[in-house]
């Protein structure tokens, strides 16, 4: 089989480390939400526990598990109770798929008395072929969640909060879906490595037999969907029922949304879930339109032999240029991620038809066009010299 | 260009037009449909006349042009191809067809104007335009029998066209009735033709007829033949079956103009002369429609002297000239029947628009005794009419005449023809010299009993320009068939054109004993006629211009016979009698006892056989879905272990 | 690689299914239930009248009828995405670039029906 | 021999027994249950099954186009709930059932 | 014990354990979410069998769509746990299942047939499909299966045309029980 039990373990490690990852950078993120609103709307935020509120994260987390576990009176026990744990798996998954740095190549080596390797690591959960569609894919299952808390809760406010977010985030799936389709074709690939390949170097139109090189710009996907990035962009935002568009919790009307009943560590659950689907949206908008995890105006090639100046054995190489790339998209990932937090403390709530008529009316036409209008393009600038 | 184009533009273009007013008859206003309808027809008109250069220019012998679009009917022997042919006979028909048929449409635009489905209205004349030219063009009898149906139902489409009237709409279903009877023989004359050439090709029927006169009555061609004729007196307002075309007055005057006088009602006319060699093989056939002819003449005409209405008086006279042009068929001149087709059509065409024009000036008032002394108000349409009249009358040398002339001298002489044949065309000439002159005179001269409310103005430029046109055309119609006789006294002695054009294509009659007139006979012959009919007008004149009061003592001397003779000699009631309403008491007897009694209750038996079997099937049909799925799940069970067993 | 996958799809089912399982008997035992106030399901303000049966507008299952045909519509863009340019390459990008353009239209046409019908207005 | 390589050789057999297996759970479902919605979810797990076998044909034989069936057999199978659904929720709306006997309108 | 093996068995209860209870279960919701995990089951044996793409649909498809619609139908429903979730008869119902039962003997019978007469490849002998599945797939489905590809288009269209009608459809032919 080729498949022995290092490799398994190491992959095994991986996604325990990805999914804790994730699990931790919450409470950051939680805390970043905090002082960042704070700071937009010149408030304090939190500053008594620790430096600068830091440890506000530990308090907050000591505060959610010790909450009482409780079961409203109308509530279905099962679903109540699976919705939050629900809420981590498809976000986790999802993430997993997402490449974060190029692979590391591990040399063969000797140990226990056997020959061992030689590996190659991705720097991702797992490496699966058809990678944008599977993220698609899992990422649809977190309408469950939502149905099944809203209904599990036994609670009109949860039920209605409920359908709205999954309405919703099922508008936005197809104006998501539609939007990438230009990128899919420019790339040929569902393989979020390869597109991220593709992304290497200066930017270079290469059209009618002829050839345009902007030295000054990266080759990124932004530059030849511009369109599609703002479309996918803000579908996202609706997918992780972030503000303009968290209509499913609009305090006004539906008091919390499909998590009214919830407290304690169930309500931290379903926080990490929306988490997740940010990170899964910034990861994805990265991969796609800024190059993933490559270093601007440089190739991976570059960065290893820039590291092979310094570092001694192969194996570091291929650790430190990893850890190079890594470092490079989390920079970007970590704008995306704030780009979020800053979007939501300044637009206001949109109205539900407002929201809809938004997806069905204006996104999803736009995506079209720029689907038509990418395929025309392609198709005159491969055929005429 | 080539000829199936031509001929492909030729036909389609009033089908396209017949298309676009059709499918948009809401929608389009009636100039645009006007015009889209007047254009069509127009290049069809120029089509013809591309094909007639064409036809002219070929040699005398081999003037064919004939286009098979694509092979329509093959059963065993009967293969029938969508094959259309323009030869000089049918040459002829469609600048007729097209030619007249864009001037009423011309016409029709300014006088359907303020009508609400006036696209409607157009949309029917281009489909009947379009039946028209397959009707003529066909070569065979097939081909020509779609068409003849087509304007069947295109007449009957535009008989009823303001169908909310009752007794218009039941004026269209007469004149369908009543040509069911007649297609019903034609067909069986296809039958019979079919049973014994093996063909229904006209040109090869023509080729194979008999080239000796057949005796019998019974026999293939005189019994084909005559059914045919039967189909002809149908279409072509003949006695017995005339009757429907004075009620088919009822419709749009340019219709009665294009349909009723012109064009379709000559299609039986143009069915004897396209199978002329046939019906020339069948002496019996031909002296049939030869007094039915000269008798239809006669009748129509003395129906024609009592009537009131503008209109029916045109009709009579319609029925009377089309006697004409069978008494010149049936006496073997079929060159002659074309010539006075021809010329007809000009001046009955022409008539049909003045009295249109006419009607329209007098606000949809057809009585003559309530018009007189119109001339002064509308002199273009009097002008005109005036020249339509000496047409008709057969005054020198107007189109009328020469082509009236030409058959009386050929009743006269030739081998199928009789003096007393002869004698009812003049006879027939006299009469219609007095009620034409009868029709101008009520109408357009002496005094005015025009009612005081109404106003009579002339008609706009787009009615009087085609009345001028074909006025112009009753003129000079007939100087392309001048008899011998008067050519020969003519500086430049201009030659018979017509007759030598369609000479190739038609057969002389079968008889060793030809008469040739001497040119004394001849002169004689036309002096008499129209001195008699130049009389008989004069008379006329004298009637209803100069004393008023005579008819009405001439009517009451007459007493009785006065009164049949404007009850149409109660012809509909006849039929009534005889034939309609024995018919529906049959109906009714077998209804009663053979359907009701016998036959219903034969299926009553099965229809209870079958319903006791189905409501023991009826217990498995629960409605419950499960079961059927199980029904299903057993099938599948049955099939696979068929297979496994196997 | 698949393998990796494979393995990965593994551990989701399990985590989905026995982390389900799992769950649901603790939550069995775990749970506090009571018939106070404090149980009710929340009420904002005054305790409401009617049962928990409330209307819900069709609206909702419309749309996500409408999303199920929208989506394989775009589902059936995907492998056409992918491959279009290796048809251009190998010449029939005209052939394939017009049948999706049909594709496209039938789309476009049953999505602004869908606008012009009004079933995707909310109020 | 034979009794170890059925559970250590993963053959086509195995995925057309487990795709029969899924199937006639299915058509179980669908002639005993009696909400009409759950039968609708059990005509699903059919197709489901059905798509089994179909991707199973075509990694073993080398065919695509099993693949492509299958792609087929989903957009109908989407359909169809989508059809289905709708003609439940019409009836909902009427009878507020959703027992399957009260369907059965269209008997003999 | 190979992983292709250990997965394939694995998959499988799963797969079966979830579709078993998509049919036992009295509450229809229940239900809905069982036949999701079966859905996901299927979708990861297709990923076994080499069909990545395939897979990734059937997730965005059934699992992300169509079982979406179920799940918010009944909700909308409110539809709990059913007390008689089979139907009633007893004769029918002995029939239905002799039916199913049959069926099953029969394919299973089929399927041991063929097994003597075929030759069975493991998977890893097994016809390999081009690396490239998901371009080897787009270029069949849009040569060789063109035609359904634009009828599927003018399927989709009529039934989101008919689904909007039925759901505005305000009565029925029968009269109101």
């Amino acid at each position: 089989m080729g498949q022995d039990i290092f490799e398994i373990v190491v992959n095994g490690l991986k996604l325990i480390v990805i999914f804790l990852l994730m699990v931790q950078a919450v409470p950051i993120l939680v805390w970043v939400e905090r002082r960042g609103s704070a700071f937009i709307q010149n408030r304090l935020g939190p500053n008594r526990v620790g430096p600068l509120g830091l440890l506000q994260l530990l308090a907050d987390a000591v505060k959610f598990l010790t909450k009482e576990d409780m079961l409203p009176n109308q509530a279905v026990r099962f679903l109540f109770y699976a919705a939050p744990v629900t809420a981590l798996i498809p976000g986790v998954i999802a993430y997993c798929a997402i490449p974060l740095g190029t692979p590391i190549s591990i040399e063969a080596f000797e140990m226990f008395g056997r020959s061992w390797g030689p590996y190659v690591f991705p720097m991702q959960g797992f490496d699966i072929g058809v990678g944008i569609v599977f993220v698609l894919g899992v990422s649809s299952l977190a309408a469950y969640t939502i149905l099944m808390a809203g209904w599990g809760s036994g609670n009109k406010f949860s039920l209605m909060g409920a359908l709205r977010a999954s309405a919703q985030m099922i508008s936005y799936e197809l104006a998501l879906g539609l939007s990438i389709v230009g990128i899919i074709m420019l790339y040929g690939t569902f393989n979020l490595t390869e597109m991220i390949n593709a992304q290497q170097g200066a930017l270079t139109y290469s059209a009618f037999g002829h050839q345009l090189a902007i030295p000054a710009l990266p080759n990124w996907g932004l530059f030849y969907q511009p369109l599609g990035f703002i479309l996918f962009f803000a579908a996202t935002f609706a997918e992780a029922n972030r503000l303009p568009f968290d209509l499913a919790e609009g305090e006004a009307e539906l008091v919390a949304g499909f998590h009214t009943e919830y407290g304690g560590f169930k309500m931290l659950m379903f926080f990490i879930g929306e988490y997740a689907h940010m990170m899964i949206a910034c990861g994805l908008v990265v991969t796609f339109f800024f190059g993933g995890y490559l270093v601007p105006y440089m190739t991976p090639e570059q960065v290893q032999s820039w590291v092979a100046t310094w570092a001694s054995s192969p194996n570091a190489v291929s650790a430190w240029t990893s850890v190079i790339h890594l470092l490079s998209y989390f920079v970007k990932f970590a704008f995306f991620m704030w780009f979020f937090i800053w979007v939501r403390w300044t637009l206001p709530r949109f109205r539900y038809d407002q929201l809809m008529d938004l997806g069905w009316k204006t996104m999803l036409p736009w995506a079209l066009a720029n689907t038509i209008l990418t395929a025309l393009v392609v198709y005159f600038a491969h055929t005429i010299k | 260009m080539n000829h199936s184009l031509l001929m492909a533009i030729l036909l389609l273009s009033p089908f396209v037009g017949f298309l676009i007013n059709g499918l948009r008859w809401r929608k389009n206003g009636p100039n645009l449909a006007g015009g889209i309808a007047t254009v069509a027809i127009f290049i069809s008109f120029i089509c013809s006349v591309l094909l007639f250069v064409d036809l002219v220019s070929m040699p005398q012998e081999a003037r064919r042009i004939a286009v098979t679009f694509f092979e329509w009917i093959a059963v065993d022997r009967l293969k029938i191809g969508a094959g259309f042919v323009v030869d000089p006979i049918s040459a002829i028909m469609i600048l007729v067809i097209t030619g007249v048929g864009t001037l009423i449409h011309l016409f029709s635009v300014s006088y359907m104007h303020h009508d609400k489905g006036v696209a409607k209205y157009f949309a029917y004349l281009n489909l009947f335009v379009f039946n028209m030219l397959i009707l003529v063009l066909g070569d065979s009898l097939v081909t020509m029998f779609v068409g003849w149906e087509g304007v069947g139902l295109c007449s009957y489409l535009l008989i009823g066209f303001w169908f909310t009237d009752r007794e218009k709409a039941a004026a269209g279903m007469k004149a369908f009735i009543t040509n069911r009877i007649g297609d019903a023989a034609f067909l069986l004359g296809m039958f019979v033709l079919f049973m014994t050439f093996g063909t229904l090709n006209l040109h090869e029927l023509n080729e194979l007829a008999p080239t000796v006169a057949e005796g019998s009555w019974l026999g293939a061609a005189t019994l084909g033949t005559l059914l045919l004729f039967i189909g002809a007196t149908g279409k072509s307002a003949q006695i017995p079956l005339y009757v429907w075309l004075p009620d088919a007055m009822a419709g749009p005057t340019p219709v009665s103009a294009l349909i009723h006088a012109a064009t379709m009602v000559t299609a039986g006319v143009y069915m004897i002369v396209r199978l002329n060699a046939m019906f020339i093989a069948a002496p019996n056939t031909m002296m049939v429609i030869a007094v039915i002819g000269a008798a239809t003449a006669v009748f129509a005409a003395t129906i024609g002297m009592t009537q009131w209405d503008i209109k029916k008086v045109l009709a009579y006279s319609t029925v009377s000239q089309l006697g004409y042009m069978f008494l010149a068929a049936g006496v073997g001149a079929f060159g002659a029947a074309m010539f006075h087709l021809m010329t007809h059509a000009f001046f009955k065409a022409l008539m049909f628009l003045g009295s249109g024009s006419v009607i329209h000036a007098m606000h949809e008032e057809q009585d003559i005794r309530k018009m007189g002394a119109l001339k002064k108000y509308m002199p273009i349409t009097h002008f005109t009419f005036f020249l339509g009249w000496l047409a008709i009358i057969g005054m020198p040398p107007f189109a009328g005449f020469f082509s009236k002339d030409l058959i009386l001298e050929k009743a006269f002489a030739s081998p199928l023809g009789h003096p007393l044949l002869w004698a009812a065309g003049v006879l027939g000439a006299v009469m219609t010299a007095f009620y034409m002159t009868r029709l101008m005179a009520l109408t357009f001269w002496g005094k005015s009993r025009v009612p005081k409310e109404v106003h009579p103005h002339e008609s706009p430029w787009l009615m009087t320009i085609p009345l001028i046109v074909l006025g112009f055309l009753s003129v000079v119609g007939g100087w392309i068939g001048i008899p011998h006789v008067i050519s020969a006294i003519l500086p430049g002695h201009p030659a018979n054109i017509l007759g030598d054009w369609l000479a190739p294509m038609l057969k002389v009659p079968l008889s060793d004993a030809h008469h040739h007139l001497d040119a004394a006979t001849e002169w004689t012959l036309m002096g008499i006629s129209v001195v008699l009919a130049a009389i008989s007008a004069a008379v006329a004149y004298q009637f209803y211009v100069r004393s008023p009061e005579t008819p009405d003592k001439i009517a009451k001397a007459l007493g009785p016979v006065y009164q049949l003779v404007s009850k149409k000699y109660l012809i509909d009631e006849l039929y009534f009698g005889a034939v309609i309403n024995p018919l529906i008491r049959l109906s009714k007897n077998l209804w009663h006892h053979v359907d009701v009694n016998f036959i219903d209750k034969i299926t009553y038996v099965l229809g209870d056989l079958v319903r006791g079997g189905g409501s023991l099937v009826r217990t498995l049909q629960t409605g419950n879905m499960q079961l059927y799925a199980m029904y299903v799940g057993l099938g599948l069970v049955a099939i696979l272990s068929f297979v496994l067993m196997r | 690689m698949p393998l990796g996958g494979v393995i990965f799809l593994a551990v989701f089912i399990a985590l989905f299914g026995a982390l389900l399982i799992v769950l649901a008997r603790a939550a069995g035992g775990g749970l506090k239930t009571g018939t106070g106030v404090k149980f009710d399901p929340y009420e904002c303000g005054i305790p409401g009248q009617e049962k928990r049966d409330t209307k819900i507008s069709v609206k909702f299952y419309l749309t996500a009828i409408l999303f199920i045909l929208f989506d394989i519509e775009i589902i059936f863009m995907y492998p056409w995405a992918i491959t279009f340019r290796d048809f251009i390459f190998s010449g029939q990008g005209l052939v394939v670039g017009i049948a999706m353009l049909v594709f496209l239209l039938i789309f476009i046409f049953g999505l602004f029906w869908e606008i012009k019908s009004k079933a995707l207005e909310w109020d | 021999m034979p009794s170890t390589d059925v559970f250590t050789t993963i053959t086509l057999q195995h995925y057309l027994v487990l795709s029969a297996a899924l199937f006639m759970i299915g058509l179980t479902g669908v002639l005993l249950r009696r909400n009409v919605i759950v039968i609708m979810m059990c005509i699903e797990l059919m197709l489901n099954a059905v798509n089994l076998s179909f991707i199973a044909f075509s990694k073993f034989s080398g065919r695509i186009d099993g693949q492509i069936m299958v792609f087929f057999v989903l957009t109908i199978a989407a359909a169809e709930a989508a059809v289905g659904l709708a003609l439940i929720v019409c009836i909902f709306k009427r009878f507020r059932e959703v027992n399957i006997r009260f369907f059965e309108h269209l008997k003999g | 014990m190979t992983a292709d093996a250990f997965i394939f068995w694995f998959l499988s209860l799963i797969t079966l354990g979830s579709a078993l209870s998509v049919m036992l279960l009295a509450n229809p919701v229940y239900s809905a979410l069982s036949l999701v995990m079966t859905m996901v089951g299927i979708s990861a044996l297709f990923v076994t069998l080499g069909a990545y793409f395939i897979a990734g649909v059937q997730l965005i498809v059934y699992a992300g769509a169509v079982m979406v619609l179920f799940v918010m139908v009944l909700m909308l429903f409110d539809l709990r746990a059913e007390l008689q979730a089979f139907s009633r008869g007893q004769i029918s119902g002995a029939l239905k299942l002799a039916t199913v039962g049959a069926l099953a003997g029969l394919i299973g019978g089929a399927l041991l047939l063929s097994a003597g007469n075929v030759a069975e490849p493991s998977m890893a002998e097994a016809a390999k499909l081009p690396p490239d599945a998901s371009k080897a797939l787009g270029i069949v489905l849009f040569t060789r299966h063109i035609f359904g590809f634009e009828a599927l288009g003018v399927l989709l269209l009529v039934i989101a045309i008919g689904t909007v009608a039925l759901a505005r459809a305000k009565g029925g032919t029968h009269a109101k029980h």
